[in-house]
């Protein structure tokens, strides 16, 4: 499917999509978070889009936000989607578990959740994953401090 | 983890076990949580962070050119496959025009990183069912290899060959011959490979049947490289999304449909004959050229997200860089194949023995560092 | 019931003049008990070595060439290095039988050397019911290792033990029955009568096609009986780390590692004995000089060592249940059916005499 | 059938995994891969690119190409170099000058990049082929790279 075909397929089933191709070899899709559950099994089952594989699944802190990148691909018709969701809740965010759709997604979830404090509902398992459980705070975001360990160039 | 939380969750037959973080068969600080039953595993656990460096934060206060040496350190045994990765991202974004010479140059040590990554873990498959001489043999091998790339990238294990636009220095004047010397040399030990352990009866019945993935399974848990084409996916980034001189080169996608510990098994056995004809196909002809494209000294990527896949010997390597402009990207992330090989185990090793779960990880070529990153 | 080579003859008689019967016996029985273990301590010291030198030579390696010339003295620098070490063990174990598992592994190894005729005069205890006493007395050291594994209070020690259990127990039978095959043949027990019989020609050419499947199966069980590769669920380093000895460190650990290497000899030693003639020269060329078998008693068991060796250094290891669908599927009624054709063969004179 | 033909054909299997190890085991004395390493010392040559360590080099005059343009410690990813410089007057042209005080050279912080020789313009730092790097004390790790007493060659900045 092309870019155009899967943009018009997937805007028609949310009006609150936003897409976009600049900057990026993939299309990219914004979905809100409370519609991500849903539109993330649509994207799988639908028989067009039939995009089965997660290969890449990113958290990142947009600064004020904190967001989480899925780059999908269909094992069929070879064409990737970038899905892109966000949160401004940085005390408490939550957002949905995709895990129940693509397994992978057990592992990347907590990863997220370990680096950026993502806590994803419907996890089975949502605990630190490579840091400590006592650690405090969330690495990757971009306002952690660690003054011992990390040395700023 | 505390006990007591453990124990009430418990049948009263099953207990725990620690396997790792210094075991013998985890290959590095890999910590996995085994629930048994006797000898019959009911749960495994992996528990990571041992060797984590945090590259991902590192790499948002490197410039390009030093990233490529951090991921050196990632899936140590193909170096050279993730520098590569690196620098094709930059090069993308950057929209660079590289000389032929780099791209066949390029994708011939990837070859060989991943000949010798398979050879390693030839020899460490052996061990782990507990033929120890393979590990030797292997090794004897790797170390071909490994001269050659000390000889024209200067290290042994950690290359950074690669750099944003090309290639540090050129090759050096005996690498055709000592690769041609090589492969000479590999096709009559590959054989030898297979009478030693893949045909023997004892090896075969420990690893035929055992550890099964489906092909669903292997897609949804994003098992890429080896581990997705046993299960009959055709997962190749080499074939679907050719980086490099890739696309000039003919060879078949190793694929297995039994989806066991055998079937991973063959299909990297099988891969160290493609790439050794992937590499026969270009030794002769590489092109004449420059080595490298001048780049500017300080590297700013356009704003924009940027992602390379690439095939390193344990799958599907995905760099993915999303830029503001300046001289360090935003925010980089490593799609690691190690780590999501790693989230199936405990998927295909339930139900097995503790033997089957140490050929099975075996076959899964586990690198700690990869994983933890 | 000692042996009488012109030496010990001389001490036994010395020992009679100079103190009462019972005295003299007794004195006797631990000089010839030091004499064994001496030897056997240090036979089994140079077999590591062997072992290792061995495996380097399978391996493309050079092995240990350091210590001593050619590295002869690698393994006694080894052992006084573990004699020094301090022994460590876990806080909860139980005390009593950690400790006194390594001995149970020792001693039931040392007392089977004992009634091997490594010559013709040369053999310390000529039990009339030797083959009997060998099988009975190499399964006791499974106590020591069943002991060991479960006293140090350690899992993976545990699982080791448990596993080495239903192995030798399993592989008891094999030996047993493949010894019983060849006993039928000799129609005695007895280790000296055995060898008598195979001057017509070793037991393996005697019984020919039922033998040499008995010396197979026999070869196979008794790998597995000193749980070396590919059978070496016990300790399989890949799975269970060290296994039953994960918890022993200095001496103690040592005692369980000579052991391994004194029972690989010790199969070695039934087989020559019972398949190969023990000390009987090949055609009898050096029948002349008696003191001689006990370098064809050598050569022969090294051969057979060697070959223990090679399996080591080239299977993969077996998966516990695998190990047992070998033993109850394939050995035990193959052996079965074998011992009734050799009995055929034997009632009906079809064995092959010189 | 397939009971005995199992058998026949795991035995062969078997054997011929054995024939591939004693083909190794007869011929182990010229096949041994090991290198016995301290004493192979005076023949154990490492090639020409090999990454053992940075150096200096310097010529006969005891002078380096060393400008101190700093380039070199922009470029390391871990803080290895260290220049400490200063400004002299030359003795040419009587101008006020950058020079190098101490080329300072963490070893221990160093993975071996190359990436301070690939941007240097002068080339006056390059690769050493010792390996043999261990010491007592990590503080020997800290090196200084320019003799003492050595200054820049001349026309190196043109």
């Amino acid at each position: 499917m092309t870019n155009q075909s899967l943009q018009e397929l997937i805007g028609s089933w949310s009006p609150n999509l936003e897409f976009n191709e600049e900057g990026s070899q993939y299309l990219n899709v914004s979905v809100p978070p409370e519609e991500l559950h849903a539109i993330m099994l649509n994207l799988k089952q639908n028989e067009q889009t039939s995009l089965d594989y997660l290969f890449c699944l990113s958290g990142v802190d947009w600064g004020e936000e904190l967001g989480v990148v899925y780059h999908l691909e269909s094992t069929e018709f070879r064409h990737s989607l970038v899905v892109k969701t966000q949160t401004s809740d940085r005390e408490n965010p939550i957002l949905d578990s995709v895990y129940d759709i693509w397994a992978t997604a057990e592992f990347h979830e907590r990863e997220v959740f370990d680096f950026f404090g993502i806590r994803f509902s419907n996890h089975p398992n949502l605990k630190r994953l490579f840091l400590t459980d006592e650690w405090e705070g969330f690495p990757l975001r971009k306002d952690y401090e660690d003054n011992i360990n990390m040395i700023i160039k | 983890m505390e006990t007591t939380t453990l124990n009430s969750n418990f049948k009263s037959e099953e207990y725990f076990i620690n396997m790792g973080p210094q075991h013998p068969a985890t290959h590095g600080v890999l910590r996995l949580l085994l629930t048994i039953d006797g000898e019959i595993i009911k749960k495994v656990e992996p528990d990571l962070g041992y060797i984590h460096r945090s590259i991902e934060k590192m790499c948002e206060r490197d410039s390009y050119q030093q990233i490529v040496h951090l991921t050196d350190r990632m899936d140590y045994l193909s170096a050279n496959i993730n520098n590569e990765a690196v620098c094709l991202t930059v090069e993308n974004a950057l929209q660079l025009e590289i000389p032929d010479r780099v791209k066949v140059i390029r994708t011939i040590i990837g070859e060989l990183t991943r000949i010798s990554s398979h050879c390693l873990w030839w020899g460490v498959m052996g061990m782990d069912v507990g033929a120890l001489t393979t590990y030797f043999y292997g090794f004897r091998d790797r170390e071909l290899l490994n001269d050659i790339f000390e000889e024209t990238c200067g290290a042994r294990l950690t290359m950074n060959y690669n750099v944003p636009g090309g290639l540090m220095f050129d090759i050096h004047p005996n690498f055709v011959k000592r690769v041609k010397d090589f492969i000479a040399h590999f096709k009559t030990k590959l054989p030898e490979y297979d009478r030693l352990l893949t045909d023997n009866i004892i090896f075969q019945k420990r690893t035929k049947g055992v550890g099964i993935l489906s092909k669903e399974d292997a897609i949804s848990f994003g098992a890429s490289g080896p581990v997705g084409r046993a299960s009959g996916y055709s997962c190749d980034v080499r074939k679907h999304h050719p980086y490099s001189a890739l696309d000039k080169v003919t060879f078949n996608e190793a694929l297995k449909t039994e989806g066991d510990t055998f079937a991973r098994y063959s299909v990297r056995i099988q891969e160290m004959w493609e790439s050794l004809s992937i590499v026969e196909q270009l030794i002769d002809n590489i092109p004449e050229g420059e080595h490298r494209v001048t780049t500017k000294a300080v590297i700013k990527l356009p704003k924009g997200e940027f992602y390379q896949k690439v095939e390193t010997a344990r799958g599907e390597l995905g760099v993915y860089i999303i830029s503001t402009g300046t001289k360090s990207p935003y925010r980089l992330k490593f799609r690691s194949p190690g780590f999501s090989n790693l989230s199936l185990l405990n998927h295909i090793a339930v139900g097995g023995k503790i033997g089957d779960l140490v050929a099975t990880m075996a076959t899964l070529d586990l690198v700690i560092p990869d994983i933890d990153r | 019931m000692n042996s009488a080579l012109s030496i010990t003859k001389n001490i036994h008689d010395w020992l009679y003049e100079i103190m009462p019967e019972g005295v003299a016996n007794i004195v006797e029985m631990v000089l010839i008990a030091l004499v064994y273990l001496g030897i056997f301590a240090i036979a089994g010291l140079f077999l590591v070595l062997l072992e290792r030198r061995v495996a380097a030579w399978f391996q493309l390696r050079i092995g240990p060439n350091r210590v001593g010339f050619k590295g002869l003295l690698q393994t006694m620098a080894d052992a006084i290095k573990l004699l020094s070490k301090e022994l460590t063990g876990t806080e909860k174990a139980d005390k009593l039988l950690y400790n006194l598992a390594p001995y149970f592994v020792i001693i039931s190894s040392l007392m089977a050397l004992s009634v091997f005729p490594f010559t013709r005069e040369f053999q310390a205890f000529d039990i009339n019911i030797g083959i009997f006493f060998l099988i009975a007395i190499s399964s006791i050291g499974v106590i020591g290792i069943l002991l060991g594994g479960w006293s140090s209070n350690n899992k993976f020690a545990m699982i080791g033990a448990m596993r080495s259990g239903v192995q030798t127990i399993s592989y008891e039978l094999s030996i047993g029955l493949s010894l019983l095959t060849m006993v039928i043949i000799t129609g005695s027990l007895q280790l000296s009568e055995i060898v008598e019989v195979q001057k017509s020609g070793w037991l393996i050419v005697q019984g020919h096609i039922p033998a040499v499947i008995a010396f197979m199966i026999y070869m196979i069980a008794g790998t597995a009986e000193t749980n070396r590769a590919p059978f070496d669920m016990v300790e399989a380093e890949s799975e269970l780390g060290a296994g039953f000895h994960t918890e022993y460190s200095g001496m103690k650990f040592a005692y369980f590692f000579l052991a391994e290497f004194i029972n690989m000899f010790i199969i070695a030693a039934i087989a020559t004995t019972v398949f190969f003639g023990a000390w009987l020269s090949p055609f009898g060329i050096t029948e002349s000089i008696p003191v001689l078998g006990v370098f064809w008693f050598l050569l022969k068991t090294l051969i057979l060592v060697f070959l223990m060796m090679w399996f080591r250094w080239t299977f993969p290891r077996l998966r516990v249940d695998q190990l047992l669908t070998l033993e109850w599927k394939y050995l035990l009624p193959i052996n079965l059916v074998n011992i009734v054709i050799m009995a055929l063969l034997v009632w009906h004179n079809l064995t092959i005499s010189f | 059938m397939s009971y005995f033909s199992d058998i026949y054909n795991g035995i062969k299997t078997l054997l011929t995994g054995m024939s591939v190890t004693g083909k190794y085991f007869l011929t182990s004395r010229k096949g041994a891969i090991t290198q016995q390493y301290p004493d192979n010392r005076e023949t154990l040559k490492m090639f020409d690119r090999f990454r053992g360590e940075v150096i200096m080099p310097h010529d006969e005059n005891n002078e380096h190409r060393c400008t101190g343009c700093q380039k070199c410690e922009i470029a390391c990813p871990n803080g290895t170099i260290e220049i400490i410089w200063d400004r002299g007057i030359d003795e040419n042209t009587g101008k006020k000058k950058k020079k190098i005080d101490q080329f300072v050279y963490h070893l221990s912080m160093c993975t071996m990049c190359g990436l301070c020789i690939d941007v240097c313009p002068t080339d006056a730092i390059e690769w050493g082929q010792n390996f043999e790097n261990s010491v007592y004390d990590r503080t020997a790790l800290t090196r200084v790279l320019n003799n003492p007493g050595s200054k820049l060659q001349a026309g190196v900045e043109d």
